[in-house]
């Protein structure tokens, strides 16, 4: 049997719906259609009062679904796509963001985020939108990178009184497989990072599609010789800062890989929370490498060149490898 | 809906409360002793005691906005609540970490409101469908209060067609009040009246006069009663004037001296005082002891709270996430 | 409106070019030769080419959504856009930044859609009143389609509102095409006919059948006009079906059966062409002609787009701020 | 004469309404009423047609002026709040920021947000959204602490051909005094930090009110013999490196100080820069202070605890002078 990323997703919702009668999940198309990624195939059949179709209203969705979290049930919401959720910004981080602090009434709600970038896709339907709604007090933000990991991690947001902002990566739905749900490594709680691949030489910080590009570079540079350790953050929100701090304390060199545009975001608060923890640790600058700044074009040749790719890591691992 | 004798005198004497507190939290504001801002619903009562009173705490569901201290005490909130949010008391149900208008009581069927206007509308929705889901819909209505503004929001839109669409047992009352803080109604609509909204999104509508006391008591009583009956979401719009400044801070200079002196500028503390004393329904005596009651009331809260410990830094836990998500960690 | 022949026709011959683009479209998806996503407007060409067709580029604005190709078509876009668009032709209009129904040349009044539903509808109402400003109206329109689902989203709300205060000369069509992807009307929204929103936004309201062509050229092309009079913001409900899935990638069969083969499932070219042959407006031969003109043009803008260069990542400059910024830097 | 950071801006806006047609203002109570913090007060009187009232729909208000400045335009927009702008966010970041990269027309808009805390505002009325806008590509965000780069600085957004992001600080309006608008030092352009306050032991590197409180700290460390070097980036995207890597390079230290969330943002983003261009500067690790990770609260006592403070500022040069 071999499952993939998407399946994972759809599997984690199954075992949510029937585990926790508190459990509903509501989104656009998401019902007999099955979602535009088909991440809820067949769940409505099965629970039809559970799996609800939404109208076109990202900010009512989030409303609807803090109001549900009051009276006690765990919403997951699908936003069709992460970009979308720009509508439903205003209700996440000053509604369901704060409602715990200021009432102290949680509200656990989950907000499935299909982010990322594919070819061809354009600036409204490539998006990652992790850094916003960290910066924002409030949320839990889990961005898993393996099929493993998008399992249990959705599973385990749901679990959690807060509101979290699962960030699944669309270019690994049907790309990324595993044998099982439990195959591909070590489990690990959230807020836990994973040492992808050990390495000496330098580490490589990273999360979600990007933990493979970023194996993919070492293994082009293990032939001439370095060994590059991978970190997957797994969650950038708690970020785990003492597996990075660890990983640089073996290797004294830091890259911080993310596919979002440049300015701020995970790769500035990694390297920042570095500096502070493991100043002494470093022997080269850390360097970071993000998208471009500039909105993510449609052409598959332009998007290629936007986003790291596993020659842009390599490029920048030999330019922190020569310092 | 046949208005009762019981149902007047509930909302009245809600909306006598109401204004005196709000006078207390204004004169205080003036005496420099309010934590933040103090907006008042003065001339609103009739309108707000009437959704607020036909609701029943524990059973249903009220989101009050700016202009809600009547309902809110028709409704059932304690008046501490309201004092001690004011006055700033760590023990005020926001703890010092929200003020005025804000605070709630979400798991007593209170709504908190966030200052953003129109997003409360598919909360209370949201907290209707859960029920729905969960079999406990008990004949249980909510209710939410916006002004004329925030019906120019893309949140209450979506709100109020999302709980069209799931047809779900809502009233929400539109307070037009002609103003927006400074800004007039002809710059937030062109429809003759906001209720030709309502069946754009297929609501049942009504309209009142929100200075006729009575008639707010009955109209906006009746569209709880029809949403509580099944009949599905209510719309009502009542026309009014807010009798004071957007805030404590703003004279409201802005409205003009025809609009004041206006039908609906007048007063609808004194119009339904004399519409119960017509009836009946209320003596004089009754009415002071009413008023004396209040002023006690509100006069023990504010001592209360006032002797009560302001928030300290040193003791807050400064965590926006709660335990439960890290009982998996 | 007093429909003319000359209109009409205009009307039928955008729709026939259109369908036969799209066409092509679909086939060279088929074939994968189009960089991304294809969304068709089959169906609905009578509709939105009845809008395109009754405004003038360089003089009005026009804001087309999804299914809008027959109205590019009718509004004058060029055939070489849309294809250099799909094919990833560095000259299309975005130059391969962007792509499909997000091309437009905002200063030759085409305005470029985001994805995000419902957001033109401001962008068209800020132009207008940027020329209101300017002093140059010139009994210019601006108008925009949207779907039944789009009107769920605050930003259309917001946009409404917006065109109706400033009583802006816009014409707004809703395509009320029974389905948002696969999301039916009945969770979308809960009014009878979303025509029933006119009025709540204070805009005069037209209904049309949107399959019957020279209905949609009347109706739509008379609310138009009315607009150019001055007689305020006009909305149009027409009613059809989307004859296809919501893209290439979609088979639509979530519509049900009874749906595809009630009236509206009916083809408005097919309509169309009996309509202007019955009235003696269109003879057999004539229409032949278009057609092998269309294709013609059709096979020679993607003989030429095919030809063209994708953009390289090379000469990119991936700035997303213009010069003039850095003007006082 | 003296002049407030308040008049800084509604004379800003006078002269752009006076010295270009194009410019128009819009928000809402702007019009007669002189907005909520009066900083219109009396513009409509004088150009009647270029100073209007919007209704309470902040998306639209975006839209309308990215619409307005495609028609040749320079729309000013207040948001009542800068914290209401999470409402218009989507036009913001995904319509007008993307407009010039996807047609190549640009959009010259600028959106004058009120930000920033003040005692007794609360979660709602208390933000500081640099962060966000700058994450997106395609905004200019400009963050002025002084009353002379309040009105320059505004003019200079006005004549942009880009959507300007422009964070004027609450606490500053009526509080902050100058001669004129020459009077407060050097002027620079945008893009440009100033070195506020020379120093030779640390520096400070902030931004808009932060930067008084930062001065307050450095003076306070005056008298135990320390030299605190303050630098005022006035626009966090661009962001000067430059002018602050020459400073650590004289200090040999860096706090980074911003009044926004902790995750990520501003102070994050000057660390990382720091690190990667001026590595072997430091002498220790750099640092950052930022309020902290919960919804800003309303009570003046628990806000004054939340942001930084001169005496937290002056807490954590300590500690960094100490290593
Ligand atoms: C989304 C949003 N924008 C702006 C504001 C600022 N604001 C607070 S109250 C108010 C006026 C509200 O007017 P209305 O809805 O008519 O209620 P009223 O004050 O008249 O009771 C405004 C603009 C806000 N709270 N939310
Ligand atoms: C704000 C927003 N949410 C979700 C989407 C995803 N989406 C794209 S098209 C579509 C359906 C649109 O339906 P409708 O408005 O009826 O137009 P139609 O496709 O039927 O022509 C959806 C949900 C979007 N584009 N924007
Ligand atoms: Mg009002
Ligand atoms: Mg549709």
């Amino acid at each position: 049997m071999s499952v993939t990323y998407i399946d994972a997703i759809k599997d984690a919702q199954y075992k949510a719906l029937e585990s926790d009668e508190s459990v509903f999940i509501y989104g656009q198309d998401i019902g007999a259609f099955g979602g535009a990624f088909k991440a809820t195939k067949g769940l409505q059949d099965k629970w039809p009062e559970r799996v609800m179709d939404a109208p076109i209203s990202e900010d009512a969705m989030i409303g609807m679904a803090i109001g549900a979290a009051i009276e006690g049930m765990r919403p997951i919401i699908e936003m069709q796509f992460a970009d979308f959720s720009s509508v439903g910004f205003n209700q996440i981080v000053n509604n369901a963001a704060t409602h715990y602090y200021r009432t102290g009434v949680p509200v656990p709600i989950t907000v499935r985020m299909p982010s990322g970038g594919t070819p061809g896709s354009g600036p409204f339907h490539s998006q990652s939108i992790e850094a916003i709604y960290s910066h924002y007090p409030g949320c839990v933000v889990l961005t898993p990178a393996t099929v493993s990991d998008a399992y249990h991690m959705l599973l385990e947001g749901v679990a959690m009184d807060d509101p979290v902002i699962y960030c699944e990566h669309k270019l690994l739905y049907r790309w990324l497989k595993s044998d099982d749900y439990e195959g591909d490594g070590l489990r690990l709680p959230i807020g836990k990072a994973r040492v992808t691949r050990p390495g000496k030489h330098a580490t490589v910080v990273t999360y979600s599609a990007m933990v493979h590009e970023a194996v993919r570079a070492a293994e082009m540079l293990q032939s001439e010789g370095w060994e590059i350790e991978v970190v997957d953050l797994r969650s950038v929100k708690p970020l785990d800062t003492d597996t990075v701090v660890a990983s640089v304390a073996r290797t004294g060199r830091l890259l911080a890989v993310g596919e979002s545009f440049p300015w701020g975001g995970v790769t500035a608060e990694i390297v920042s929370r570095v500096m502070k923890e493991g100043f002494h640790l470093l022997d080269a600058p850390p360097m970071r490498l993000n998208a471009k700044d500039s909105p993510i074009p449609y052409h598959p040749k332009l998007w290629a060149a936007h986003r790291p790719t596993p020659e842009s890591i390599c490029h920048a691992l030999k330019e922190l490898l020569a310092y | 809906m046949d208005l009762t004798k019981e149902h007047a005198r509930k909302v009245y004497r809600a909306m006598v409360t109401a204004r005196l507190l709000e006078a207390k939290f204004s004169s205080l504001y003036k005496a420099g002793q309010i934590v933040g801002g103090v907006y008042l619903g003065k001339g609103q009562e009739a309108v707000s005691a009437s959704i607020g009173g036909r609701l029943e705490m524990g059973k249903d569901i009220f989101a009050p906005l700016i202009r809600d201290q009547a309902g809110r005490t028709a409704f059932g909130e304690d008046m501490l609540d309201a004092t001690r949010t004011y006055l700033g008391s760590v023990k005020g149900p926001m703890r010092g970490r929200d003020g005025n208008i804000h605070r709630g009581r979400p798991k007593e069927g209170l709504i908190a409101m966030i200052s953003h206007l129109g997003t409360s509308l598919s909360v209370l929705g949201g907290m209707l469908k859960a029920r729905q889901i969960q079999g406990r819909m008990d004949g249980c209505v909510g209710a939410t209060c916006i002004g004329d503004g925030a019906t120019s929001t893309g949140s209450f839109h979506e709100g109020l067609n999302y709980v069209a669409v799931e047809k779900l047992p809502v009233v929400v009352v539109v307070a037009d009040n002609q103003f927006a803080y400074s800004t007039p109604s002809s710059k937030q609509y062109a429809c003759d009246d906001l209720i030709d909204r309502a069946k754009g999104y297929g609501l049942v509508g009504h309209s009142v006069d929100g200075t006729d006391t009575l008639a707010c008591a009955s109209v906006i009583g009746g569209a709880v009663d029809a949403a509580r009956r099944g009949e599905g979401p209510q719309m009502v719009v009542a026309k009014l004037l807010r009798l004071g400044g957007h805030g404590e801070h703003d004279d409201g200079s802005y409205i003009p001296e025809e609009i004041r002196t206006s039908h609906y500028g007048r007063d609808c503390i004194e119009v339904g005082k004399a519409q119960l004393f017509e009836r009946g329904w209320l003596s004089e005596d009754e009415l002071a002891e009413w008023e004396n009651e209040a002023k006690r009331e509100v006069q023990a809260a504010v001592t209360k709270a006032q002797k009560e410990d302001a928030p300290d830094p040193y003791r807050e836990d400064w965590s926006s996430l709660s335990r439960g998500s890290f009982r998996n960690w």
